[in-house]
């Protein structure tokens, strides 16, 4: 428990020194976005890792919450903390709706609506454009507010950011060391058991996936009042599945390799802009690699070692 | 009235084009319960390779066709026996994003050979089109629908009249029976690489006449095919079928009686409502769990 | 206190479970038994809510309880163990046990993130619990190891503890000593025993092991293709032809 | 013929078969008696390469057989027969019986097969009046017949029986083992493996017993059936 705290100390430590000592927006704009996509893994680690259940359609969620911010702000002038909050409660109703009959299936059909879903979203916020400003997106979408402090640069909302994304990794933590962690582990195992020693499955299984979703309907608001405009291609499902491979990478079935994952795969994908036309081989090559060889992902991996050398 | 008959026609083509790819998904997943996302590059390769052979290299249909379809199959059975073979998981969920993986590497390889510019291949037998009542069909596919046809008729004696085929119809009913009569599952994993290729490459090349090919055309068709194979029921070959069909259908009926811009739309939604109503698909067996 | 009244179950056209009736005493040790397939594990599965049943009635405790969902039977404090193991592999084994008290603990997701002291607080009491109940099972050693790093035996008490740490007031054990050797078979047995005297439980047992069948129950009741074809104390069971002839490969022997 | 020696299996840290030896000769019906989850069939899931033994051996006519794969070992004439459960239930019974000739379509002219199926279909006629019937549907004992049935379109030189008893009425049961009688004149060595005891050890030559993955007992069948040791283990019956 008090090495966990600490080592989130250390990362906030760090975070703070890189922010001071990086001058380039272009640096800065990375470590946001890990800190974005590290809010929408760590939901992830808890639904797939954790739970067992495979969503391929993050992204919409991550979608429902950058454009109800936007939508609300632009069009109705509501405060952006406020649209933030009411987003957050949107996208956490509609992963209730489609959550109940969603997460009773099993494999790859629970893949296939997932992803289903994260395309019909793809669409209509391509083709509703009254709202949506289809294709175009949206623009001028405000900036978070404190009083008169306006997180309007790339390093004042670093700090919104990562304070969220502790947060996230705070709630994980407790979540999984807790009376409901343990069942979600327990109904991954083995469902039947699990309903046996008193777990009720399918409402916990649409609980986590609601919570899952609301960590990224964060991650999507504080992505649009930080870059202020938003556009339809960022929440497809390349964007899902990449979401997933961040969390593979890391490890799955642990909290710090959401962190580690987004992290590695953020800066991967950049560093690869170098290759230019070779990066997306170098992408597939590099996860195949990983996937082959150390499929427990990074974070999971080094736990084994420490276990093995511990025997 | 006149009008959908026209949408049917244009259904049933690219409804047998899913259901091919939708059997290739269910071939491979039969073997080995994973979903193969490499589909979609056999169906990209299957077009571009066809594209080189044809107008690069000037060979005639009768041959490009044939080598283009070779080449993916080998391709398809390299990528069992060196990737997917050699993971040290074999965890669904990690052996489906190796294939993921894959992927976009052979995505972004095709990228670097052909570029992003879409290329058209001529239709098979000129472009005249024939009336049929009051629609009218473009003989391209005509051609689509009748080497669906075909195909699906040989793959049907294939698994019923072949002890090969019966071997892996026996590995998908059961693989410890399949084991303890001697079936080398290895080889019949490979196999359905194999056939996989062969599936996807020929629904790539028989498309390129009419909707043009590009480096990453079969993303798209492949999801579709996929798509398909989980409204039929994941792994019948009847389900595939009748599941590509109905989802050529439902999109081009949507996108002619009620909006283009929302077929995609509409045929998932409808795709979700089945599978939400039948968890396992219309023809998908649901599986009771033993405790 | 567990009734049941011409419970019948098919799957696919074949009867499972063909109209069976019995009735278990508090605070007794029962055990069902009979070849394979006879149908003893779909009755647990019926009583203990993962199948549903085709008609009939299963009454705890003069309250009706058939069909309910099993989450909702271990409210009931009726709880079971599977025959073959069910331990959650990758949880440790103290979570494994803690997992057991699930029914018997509250709180939800809000007030687990945010972590208040309440949750604390009864997390520290499952947790001092459950290292009671490994104690008991002579376990406590190995309380952080990995589930799945048990020998067979020590999973197949695992389990045992887990059931027990949802304090249950009957008990349903699918094959309790399956696979075990004789010593830890007989350890078990004694374990079983203990829970009757200190604990009041009352226990419901498919066991192929005549040895701790005939040992431990005061009642058997035998299975035979879904039917009921004897009941009665270990000696009558053992000296009635019929269940000779069905259970014991009689044909061969007649 | 077939011997096994010193076979040690594990699952993981369970060890599952401690020190194993058995031997099957030409032309004999060997029993393995035990409870359920004694190792039964592990012990025959080794011999035929399904799970791989930790320690040990198997020899098979003086050649070293241990942890070849299943397909191998099937060309070596050894075959298992699993319990009834275990057939292709989507296909049809014909089908079923011609995959247990897989390995023999490679090399063998498809008549000499066709040959061996009519052998098969006079052996147990009720196969072959449900021949085009999708075997999922066939009734227990049916079924068994059908896996056994299978097990011989191979032309085996050694069948491993795992409980051919399994779920089925006593009447169902003593046929299925008038049929395995019946195998020795097709010159097959057999192995069964059964829970049930007394129909084991009423037919056949030799039988061990085992328990808790150790082989406690080896005789002859007759002898073990007349032990009073046996009847208490698989009775539970107290001696006086």
């Amino acid at each position: 428990m008090k090495k966990f705290y600490i080592t989130l100390l250390i990362i906030a430590v760090v975070v703070l020194l890189l922010s001071t000592l990086i001058k380039s927006s272009y640096f800065l704009l990375i470590l946001n976005l890990i800190a974005l996509n590290t809010i929408i893994v760590i939901g992830l680690n808890l639904l797939i890792g954790f739970a067992g259940q495979i969503s391929l359609g993050h992204a919409a969620f991550y979608g429902i919450g950058a454009y109800s911010s936007a939508i609300l702000t632009t069009f109705y002038n509501v405060n952006p903390w406020i649209a933030m909050l009411l987003a957050v409660f949107i996208t956490g109703i509609i992963a209730y709706i489609i959550g109940i009959p969603t997460l009773k299936l099993k494999g790859h059909y629970l893949v296939m609506a997932t992803l289903g879903l994260n395309i019909i979203f793809s669409i209509i916020i391509v083709q509703w454009e009254v709202f949506t400003g289809g294709p175009d997106g949206i623009a001028g979408i405000p900036y978070l507010q404190i009083g008169s402090f306006s997180f309007d640069s790339d390093k004042k909302i670093l700090y919104l950011c990562w304070f969220f994304a502790l947060l996230s990794l705070i709630v994980a933590y407790n979540l999984v060391h807790s009376r409901v962690g343990r069942a979600l582990m327990a109904l991954h195992n083995s469902e039947i058991a699990a309903s046996c020693l008193g777990i009720n499955v399918s409402k916990y299984k649409v609980k986590i996936f609601v919570l899952s979703a609301m960590l990224a309907s964060i991650a999507g608001s504080l992505y649009a009042h930080y870059v202020t405009f938003i556009s339809p291609e960022t929440f497809g499902i390349m964007f899902s599945i990449k979401l997933i491979i961040m969390s593979i990478f890391g490890g799955m079935s642990t909290i710090w390799g959401a962190l580690v994952g987004s992290g590695c795969l953020t800066i991967i994908s950049e560093l690869l802009n170098f290759v230019k036309d070779y990066s997306t081989i170098v992408l597939g090559l590099i996860l195949v690699l990983v996937l082959m060889f150390i499929p427990q992902g990074v974070v999971g991996y080094i736990t084994q070692l420490k276990i093995n050398n511990e025997k | 009235m006149k009008n959908i008959l026209q949408f049917i026609l244009s259904g049933l083509t690219t409804g047998s084009i899913y259901a091919l790819i939708a059997i290739g998904f269910s071939v491979i997943h039969n073997a080995t319960g994973i979903v193969n996302i490499m589909q979609c590059e056999f169906i990209t390769y299957g077009g571009m390779l066809t594209v080189t052979f044809y107008i690069f290299s000037k060979f005639p249909y009768f041959i490009a066709i044939p080598l283009s379809i070779i080449c993916v199959s080998i391709m398809a059975g390299l990528f069992e026996r060196v990737v997917i073979r050699n993971s040290k998981s074999k965890d669904i969920i990690i052996l489906i994003f190796i294939t993921i993986g894959a992927s976009i590497f052979f995505k972004g390889l095709a990228l670097l050979i052909w570029g992003s510019d879409p290329f058209m291949l001529p239709p098979f037998s000129g472009n005249q089109p024939i009336k049929i009542f009051n629609a009218v069909i473009i003989p391209q596919n005509l051609w689509v629908i009748g080497i669906s046809i075909i195909t699906v008729i040989l793959l049907h004696l294939f698994f019923h009249k072949t002890i090969t085929g019966k071997a892996m119809r026996a590995v998908a009913n059961n693989k410890k029976a399949a084991q303890i009569v001697g079936i080398n599952i290895n080889r019949i994993v490979f196999l359905s690489f194999v056939i996989g290729g062969f599936l996807g490459a020929l629904a790539g090349i028989i498309i390129a006449p009419i909707t043009t090919t590009s480096y990453d055309v079969g993303f798209m068709l492949g999801l579709k095919g996929f798509a398909a194979a989980i409204l039929g029921g994941y792994g019948s070959m009847g389900g595939s079928i009748i599941g590509g069909i109905l989802l050529g259908l439902l999109e081009n009926l949507g996108a002619g009686l009620i909006s283009s811009e929302y077929k995609d739309v509409i045929a998932f939604v409808v795709l979700i409502l089945v599978i939400y109503v039948k968890p396992s698909g219309i023809l998908g067996l649901a599986k009771v769990e033993r405790v | 206190m567990l009734e049941i009244k011409n419970l019948k179950k098919s799957f696919g056209g074949i009867m499972a479970i063909a109209g069976v009736n019995f009735n278990i005493k508090q605070n007794t040790i029962s055990a069902i038994i009979g070849p394979n397939g006879a149908g003893k594990t779909t009755l647990i599965n019926l009583i203990s809510g993962i199948y549903k049943c085709d008609s009939g009635k299963v009454i705890y405790k003069n309250k009706d309880i058939t069909n309910l969902a099993p989450h909702k039977i271990v409210e009931k404090k009726i709880v079971r163990t599977f025959q073959n193991l069910q331990v959650f592999a990758n949880m440790t084994v103290l979570e494994n046990v803690m997992v057991g008290m699930h029914s018997i603990t509250k709180y939800e997701f809000i007030n687990c993130i945010l972590h208040f002291p309440m949750v604390k607080k009864q997390d520290k009491s499952i947790k001092e619990k459950s290292m009671e109940i490994l104690k008991f099972f002579n376990l406590e050693k190995k309380a952080n190891f990995r589930a799945s790093a048990l020998p067979y035996g020590e999973q197949k008490k695992l389990e045992l503890a887990r059931a027990l740490a949802a304090n249950p007031e009957l008990m349903l054990l699918d094959e309790p000593v399956a696979g075990l050797n004789l010593t830890e078979a007989k350890m078990i047995s004694e374990i079983l025993l203990k829970l009757k005297e200190d604990f009041n439980i009352t226990i419901l047992l498919i066991e192929h092991n005549m040895n701790i069948v005939m040992d431990l129950s005061e009642k058997i009741i035998v299975l035979h293709y879904g039917e009921k074809i004897a009941e009665g104390t270990p000696t009558e069971i053992q000296n009635n032809p019929l269940v000779i002839k069905a259970y014991l490969g009689g044909s061969c022997i007649a | 013929m077939l011997k096994v020696k010193n076979l040690s299996v594990k699952y993981g840290e369970i060890q599952a078969l401690h020190d194993i030896n058995i031997e099957l000769k030409k032309n004999e019906i060997v029993a393995i008696v035990g409870n359920n989850g004694a190792g039964k069939t592990s012990l025959i899931n080794t011999i035929t390469g399904i799970v791989q033994c930790y320690d040990g051996e198997i020899i098979f006519n003086n050649e070293n057989i241990t942890n070849l794969p299943t397909d191998k070992i099937v060309k070596y004439g050894i075959i298992q027969v699993p319990e009834g459960r275990e057939i292709f239930s989507e296909l049809t019974v014909e089908e079923n019986l011609e995959l247990g000739a897989y390995q023999r379509f490679k090399k063998e002219d498809k008549n000499k097969i066709f040959e061996t199926l009519d052998e098969i279909y006079s052996l147990f006629p009720i196969l072959k009046n449900r021949k085009n019937q999708i075997a999922g549907t066939l009734s227990g004992g049916e079924q068994q017949m059908l896996a056994i049935g299978r097990g011989l379109m191979a032309k085996p030189k050694i069948m491993l029986l795992d409980e051919p008893s399994l779920g089925l009425a006593p009447l169902i049961v003593e046929e299925v083992f008038n049929v395995i009688k019946r195998l020795r004149e097709q010159e097959v060595s057999i192995l069964i493996v059964e829970q049930n005891a007394y129909a084991a050890l009423k037919n056949s030559d030799r039988a061990y017993i085992i328990e808790t993955g150790k082989i406690t007992m080896h005789d002859k069948s007759e002898n073990l059936l007349n032990n009073e040791k046996i009847q208490e283990a698989f009775l539970g019956k107290r001696r006086k």
